[in-house]
């Protein structure tokens, strides 16, 4: 059964050429259910994998490799193109074709009136395809190659509508953000050929813990040259700046690649390459440190901003933050529920977030939106129950995986009380900028009075509603994560949470945020002007997100540019040009001294002969 | 040419030399006046002179060689340059009405004065190098008084040197229709030249 | 089958004198034309020929023709391929079609233009199957005078400063390298006291260390000027934008790889201690060059100019794995020849058909394009990734497989890393070069002006199609590519030297 | 007077008439002064043949005079040439050689 896992390819990448090649001729809605069969026929052959996987003891449920054909012989070194079957993969292949498949579906109704509808979708199924080759490459070059193919599919969607100048320059500074990424890896990946002679995970991770000893300096490298991939990946300090601005892209892009699944690639990565960084505890603290950290600037920065689709974004870098934090403390498994748990509730946001933009004629800033509840009701219920999950109201999905992240914080092998206080504080501010948010957008009374939103079409609220119902339920799969996962993580221990004063500090701090929005956005405005006026400076820096776009300006953008210009003008013009000019020019001014000989007169040539004759003749009689 | 200055300013002439005194100082003073009419070449201002002291240069060489036992050479030299080619010479003198020449002293002068000077000392110490590969032939001056010069150098040249002979032959002919041709067809420019 | 190179190297060559001996009344080039493209497709149809009846598995030349040229001085006309060259052989066949395909831009000496294209490609085949060190020079410099004339008559803006640089550059270059031919036989003949001129014999010797590195440098100034690598790079820039795009098609793609080409054949088998001595600053340079193409390609706002400075980055590549003396260095580089070759000739066209339609090549002056010409945009969107190195295209092979090299290479030991640096640096830049040049030309919102341009014809399509489908092929499947590659690399880098000096460690080398 | 003497005179000869070659601008004196280096080497070969005891020399000499004469005479042509075009002689006036 596992030699079927090719389908998951090959499903979405023929229905990626189809629609490129043919898209033309598809009827338009086709070409959308055509593209959201393939990827509903890449969950189904995924869910004929879990239920292999179950037919399996839990021990043999690792390392089934497929290989499809070989790719590259050279000396000493070969590749295969080769499938890896376990319950790591399938586990993210579930949530990338589930949620895949419904922001597909969700994307017929979105991009009804798009008239490049095709190719849309042709791009979405190129994402899956990539995704699901990152997630099922057996060998660290492949994911490389699915973890660049994911960025060119992100590059395509952001910049879908090529004639927007925003969304052009958006796409490029997301593709060269990722690039570099991407160098970071490939170079890990030389590293860990040079160490190891080969690519291949399982031989890697076999090979890794007696290999090197904890924090041996090449392991270190190679872990933190791996995470420079995962963090331009899923947009961590200091490589962030080009998620807020991908939200340029169409709605669902942003709900599938830049919420969902792409952009926790980075967590999926540190999780799947658990063997190393259990050999590297120094880079597990840094994990964590950079997550937490990532965490707390996001939320603070999605408090003020205004742009709906940006809030959701800085929240989503805040909460892969959390899954940072988690896989960085050790506690792998809750770093990947997280990461499901965030997948559904974030990706219902984005999905609501592009109701609530559809029904108001793409309008995206929140201050024109407001009393959204009586028009878009199935938008307003679900982006409710979004809200809660994220701001881990209790029992939602939310709740179960940040509580324990939260906790493990504190409790797990890398856990300490500072990554647990600076969590708290995240947890709050997540609270409040989700309700900030939910308040802005749908209570109060409609501020733009001429806009007339109206519900989303079924195609669109029925996904909703799917999610809408995973995001209230997820949280409870909690434990059967942990059991089907472990095999995977055998070396990663859960911590114990017994503390139950931390977990109350814990679930106040979320309500706490709650309750703070509450009480600054619904009680009145006297409130949000005070706060505003006594904190502004702070509002400032944190309104023009800390001045990090302007900061990667000076010192990176201007002087690349500068050094450039330098170079083509001193270095190639007046350096090299010139002084290679200046040899012929030489050249020519000594002929030129020369050629008085040629004068033409014939005295002159007779005495250069006479000349020529005395030579001659000293040789004639010295030698 | 040391021991030839030794010869000259002691008088202590060696009797078994080929050529007695006289014949000695005859040939230094036919050698001298050769070398001074030379100089006269170079140095008169007026090419009519120079032509004359070509001549003179001419006649000089041809009596040496008369002293060399070379009759024949003698008279051929008379004949052909102090006779047919200097008079073309005196011709042309005549036919283009020679100017005479201003003297100057320009750089182009000093360079070649000291040029040739050079050239004369190699020359001189040239003597020195020795023989590089003697040829001592059969044909001792005793022979040519008995054979003629003339008839001697006949046997030669159509024996040996045929080729030669032949080839010059025909070197005369290709002169005589070079003249014929620059003298008879006027010359036209290709393109108007630029003098600069 | 032993004809087969010989034809191959002679067809574009005859073909291209009779088309420049056929008369042309009044501008009707229809004749020439359809000479010249038989003559190229004749070309590359035996090319591919070669291909198919290859034996991937054997490591020496094969198709060896051999017959005596000038017997007294034992120069034979011998021509082989193996691995190496006989995908330059391939790649040069193929751009010599699209080449004299785009060739008709101009009506006037047409014949001239296409049959200069046709020697220029004949003689750079002949480079790459050339066996014999003189034969290998003539070539060298037959592929030198086509190009001098293209540039010098058919070049715009500078033609003549660009074509008097470009010729008096690499004719420096190939005149050391003669120096250096002759003076490999001399050593040669000092061993063994034959006389010979036969590149695998001569490979053999081992090159005495006292001079090893006087003729490394003679050999090594010709192929750095052509290839070229970062110092001498300075004809390229002036040549790249002069030149007329159909013949910048082989020009880049196939005679600049006749330089990395003659770095693998001669360099890396003759003077290996040299190599391993100064090896580290040709790294640097290569290393250097890499960066240095790219920096400036980032501020260039003219086209042309933009993929002729990343031309030089990416030359720079395929030395820097060269230089790192290894099989994925090598092995990656001459994948990365021809990976160049079909991207920088598909490059061109695109900036050529551009010009063509819009008059201008200048960055600023061109937007929206994707518009008025859908099937260019998605042609330009794969090379343009192609081109930036994405991983599932040919040219991330190439350079993950260089880059590989250098970071194992005993050679740069110690810089390696520093050198993946800098090439990851450049890998950056080319993202944001290519992503301006290709986001500038195709994106934004288009301008009154280029709305009703056409968009590509048949003909136009006929050209990209086949670069696009390689690009795919080779980057799904570069084993195909690799493992005829392989033998022949692996021969080079461990050649074995039989022929020795005398009073050397082994006793049995060479003839006495 | 041995063959010193003989090498003495020619190359004075030979001296001044490359002198003359050099330092005279007048064309036909030049030409003169040629026929001054011509005359010194037929000098030199006529002496050393009769020393050497071999008539090579003579020969030699014989044929110099010939071509001496030819070149003269086509000389003279082209002087009378150049005259009839330019109507003036001065060596250093014609430069044309210098393209």
């Amino acid at each position: 059964m596992y030699s079927l896992s090719w389908l998951i390819l090959f499903l979405p990448m023929a229905g990626f050429l189809t629609l490129s090649w043919s898209g033309k001729r598809f009827p338009k809605l086709t070409g959308g259910w055509f593209a959201s069969a393939m990827v509903g026929g890449a969950f189904l052959v995924t869910l004929l994998m879990l239920a292999q996987l179950y037919a399996e003891s839990p021990a043999d449920r690792l390392n089934h490799v497929q290989t499809l054909y070989p790719w590259v012989v050279s000396e000493g070194f070969s590749l295969n193109l080769s499938i890896l079957i376990d319950p790591l993969s399938v586990f993210m292949l579930l949530v990338v074709t589930g949620v895949g498949f419904l922001i597909h579906v969700y994307s017929i109704g979105y991009m009804h009136h798009d008239k490049e509808f095709t190719r849309f979708f042709a791009y979405l199924n190129l994402f899956i395809f990539s995704m699901s080759l990152l997630v099922l490459a057996a060998d660290f070059f492949f994911l490389i190659v699915g973890w660049a193919l994911v960025g060119l599919a992100s590059y395509l969607l952001i910049g879908f509508w090529t004639d927007r100048k925003t969304a052009v320059l958006a796409a490029r500074k997301a593709f060269v953000m990722n690039v570099i990424g991407d160098v970071g890896m490939v170079i890990a990946a030389f590293m860990i050929f040079e160490h190891f002679g080969t690519l291949n995970y399982v031989e890697v991770f076999k090979a890794a813990p007696t290999a090197f000893f904890p924090n041996d300096d090449n392991v270190l490298l190679i872990t933190l040259l791996l995470l420079v991939g995962a963090f331009a990946k899923s947009a961590q300090l200091p490589l962030h700046t080009w998620l807020p601005d991908a939200m340029e892209g169409p709605t669902p892009v942003s709900a599938l690649i830049h919420a969902a699944t792409m952009v926790t690639a980075g967590v999926y990565l540190v999780a799947r390459c658990n063997a190393l960084y259990m050999m590297a505890p120094f880079t597990m603290y840094l994990i964590a440190s950079v997550g937490v950290i990532t965490a707390i600037f996001a939320g603070s920065v999605g408090m003020v901003q205004y742009d709906i689709k940006r809030v959701i974004a800085y929240s989503t870098m805040s909460q892969i933050g959390f899954m940072f934090l988690a896989v960085g403390v050790g506690v792998f498994s809750i770093g990947m529920f997280h990461l499901m748990t965030h997948a559904f509730f974030k990706a219902l946001l984005f999905l609501a977030a592009g109701s609530v933009i559809h029904g108001m004629s793409d309008e995206q800033d929140i201050r024109k939106m407001g009393g959204l509840r009586y028009a878009m009701p199935v938008t307003f219920i679900t982006f409710l129950i979004g809200s809660l999950a994220l701001a881990g109201f209790p029992l939602t999905a939310g709740f179960f995986s940040k509580e324990e992240i939260v906790m493990s914080a504190y409790s797990a092998q890398y856990g300490n009380i500072v990554f647990w206080g600076l969590a708290i504080i995240a947890v709050g501010m997540t609270g409040f900028y989700t309700f900030r948010l939910f308040f802005y957008t749908f209570m109060g009374q409609s501020r733009t009075p001429e806009a007339h939103p109206h519900e989303s079409p079924s195609v669109m609220t029925v996904p909703l509603m799917v999610l809408a119902a995973l995001s209230l339920v997820g949280g409870l799969l909690g434990p059967w994560v942990h059991d089907f996962l472990s095999p995977v993580f055998g070396g990663a221990t859960l911590g114990h949470h017994d503390d139950t004063m931390m977990e109350i500090v814990a679930v106040a701090a979320a309500l706490g945020g709650i309750i703070t929005a509450v009480a600054i956005y619904m009680t009145g405005k006297d409130q949000l002007a005070f706060a505003k006026q006594m904190l502004a400076p702070i509002y400032e820096a944190l309104y023009n997100k800390y001045y990090v776009d302007e900061i990667y300006d000076f010192l990176i953008v201007k002087p690349v540019k500068g050094i450039g210009k330098f170079l083509e003008e001193r270095a190639e013009k007046q350096g090299i040009d010139f002084s290679v000019d200046q040899v012929g020019k030489q050249v020519r001014e000594v002929s030129r001294g020369i050629s008085i000989w040629q004068s033409g007169k014939v005295r002159i040539y007779a005495l250069n002969m006479v000349a020529g004759m005395v030579t001659i003749l000293l040789f004639v009689i010295f030698l | 040419m040391m021991e030839f200055l030794d010869q000259l300013l002691s008088f202590n002439l060696d009797r078994e030399t080929v050529f007695g005194l006289f014949e000695q100082s005859i040939v230094f003073i036919i050698g001298m006046t050769a070398i001074l009419a030379s100089l006269g070449v170079v140095l008169c201002a007026t090419p009519i002179y120079s032509a004359l002291y070509l001549i003179g240069n001419m006649v000089c060489l041809a009596m040496l060689f008369l002293m060399f036992n070379a009759e024949f050479l003698a008279a051929v030299q008379v004949v052909v340059y102090a006779g047919a080619v200097m008079i073309l010479f005196l011709f042309i003198i005549a036919l283009l009405g020679a100017k005479k020449e201003g003297r100057e002293f320009s750089f182009q002068n000093f360079m070649g004065l000291s040029f040739v000077g050079l050239l004369f000392c190699e020359l001189l110490m040239a003597m020195m190098v020795g023989k590089t590969r003697p040829v001592e032939g059969k044909v001792t001056p005793e022979v040519i008084q008995q054979v003629g010069s003339a008839k001697a150098i006949g046997i030669e040249l159509f024996s040996n040197h045929i080729v030669p002979f032949e080839l010059a032959s025909l070197l005369l002919l290709v002169a005589a229709v070079g003249i014929i041709s620059l003298a008879k067809f006027t010359y036209k420019p290709m393109r108007k030249r630029t003098r600069t | 089958m032993n004809y087969i190179l010989t034809g191959i190297i002679f067809v574009p060559i005859i073909a291209g004198i009779v088309v420049m001996l056929t008369k042309v009344v009044r501008n009707n080039n229809e004749k020439v034309i359809r000479i010249s493209n038989v003559a190229s497709v004749v070309t590359f149809v035996l090319s591919l020929v070669l291909l198919v009846a290859f034996d991937s598995h054997h490591h020496g030349m094969q198709f060896v023709q051999s017959f005596e040229w000038i017997p007294l001085l034992h120069i034979n006309y011998t021509v082989g391929v193996d691995g190496i060259s006989l995908w330059l052989v391939v790649l040069t066949a193929f751009l010599g079609v699209l080449a004299i395909y785009f060739a008709p831009i101009q009506k006037k000496y047409m014949q001239y233009f296409l049959g200069l294209i046709l020697i220029l490609e004949g003689g750079t085949l002949g480079v790459f199957a050339a066996m014999d060190s003189i034969l290998f020079y003539v070539f060298w410099e037959l592929m030198l005078i086509p190009a001098y004339f293209i540039i010098g008559f058919w070049g715009e803006g500078n033609k003549v400063y660009a074509t008097t640089k470009f010729v008096i550059y690499t004719l420096v270059g190939s005149l050391l390298m003669l120096v250096g031919i002759i003076w490999v036989t001399m050593v040669h003949y000092e061993m063994t006291h034959v006389v010979t001129f036969d590149i695998p014999t001569l490979l053999q010797t081992q090159m005495p260390g006292d001079v090893q590195f006087y003729m490394f440098v003679l050999f090594f100034m010709a192929f750095a000027v052509k290839i070229p690598i970062f110092p001498f790079h300075s004809w390229l820039p002036h040549a790249y934008i002069s030149c007329p795009i159909p013949a910048l098609i082989l020009i880049t793609g196939a005679m600049s790889k006749a330089g990395a080409y003659g770095l693998i054949r001669f360099c890396l088998p003759l003077f290996p201690e040299t190599i391993a001595n100064w090896g580290l600053w040709i790294g640097s340079a290569a290393a250097g060059g890499i960066v240095y193409g790219a920096w400036i390609a980032v501020t260039q706002r003219d086209l042309k100019a933009l993929v002729a400075y990343s031309s030089i980055s990416h030359l720079g590549f395929i030395a820097l794995g060269i230089f790192a003396f290894n099989g994925q260095g090598v092995e990656g580089s001459v994948l990365q020849m021809v990976n160049h070759g079909i991207i920088a000739s598909a490059l061109f066209i695109i900036v050529g058909i551009l010009e063509k339609r819009l008059r201008t090549r200048n960055l600023d002056q061109i937007r929206g394009l994707k518009q008025p010409m859908p099937v260019l945009y998605a042609m330009f969107m794969l090379i343009t990734l192609a081109a930036l190195g994405l991983p599932g295209l040919n040219g991330f092979v190439g350079e993950f497989l260089i880059l590989m090299g250098v970071w194992g290479s005993h050679l740069l030991e110690g810089m390696g890393g520093l050198f993946v640096l800098a090439a990851g640096l450049a890998i950056v830049y080319a993202s944001i070069y290519m992503l301006f040049m290709f986001q500038g030309v195709m994106q934004e919102s288009v301008e009154k002006k280029f709305d009703d341009v056409k968009d590509l014809d048949r003909k136009e399509m006929g050209l990209l199609i086949p670069a696009c489908i390689l690009v795919v092929i080779i980057g799904l499947y570069p084993k195909g590519v690799i493992d005829r590659v392989s033998p022949a690399v692996d021969h080079v880098i461990h050649m074995e030297k039989k022929v020795k000096p005398f009073g050397g460690d082994s006793g049995h080398g060479g003839g006495h | 007077m041995g063959a010193e003497f003989v090498l003495f005179v020619s190359a004075a000869v030979f001296s001044i008439g490359a002198l003359g070659f050099v330092v005279r601008k007048n064309p036909l004196v030049m030409f003169m002064s040629v026929e001054l280096m011509l005359n010194a080497v037929n000098f030199l070969l006529v002496g050393y043949s009769n020393f050497l005891n071999s008539l090579d020399g003579q020969i030699f000499a014989l044929i110099i005079m010939t071509v001496a004469a030819a070149e003269v005479v086509v000389g003279l042509a082209i002087i009378l040439t150049i005259f009839r075009t330019r109507h003036e002689l001065d060596a250093d006036h014609i430069d044309v050689l210098k393209g």
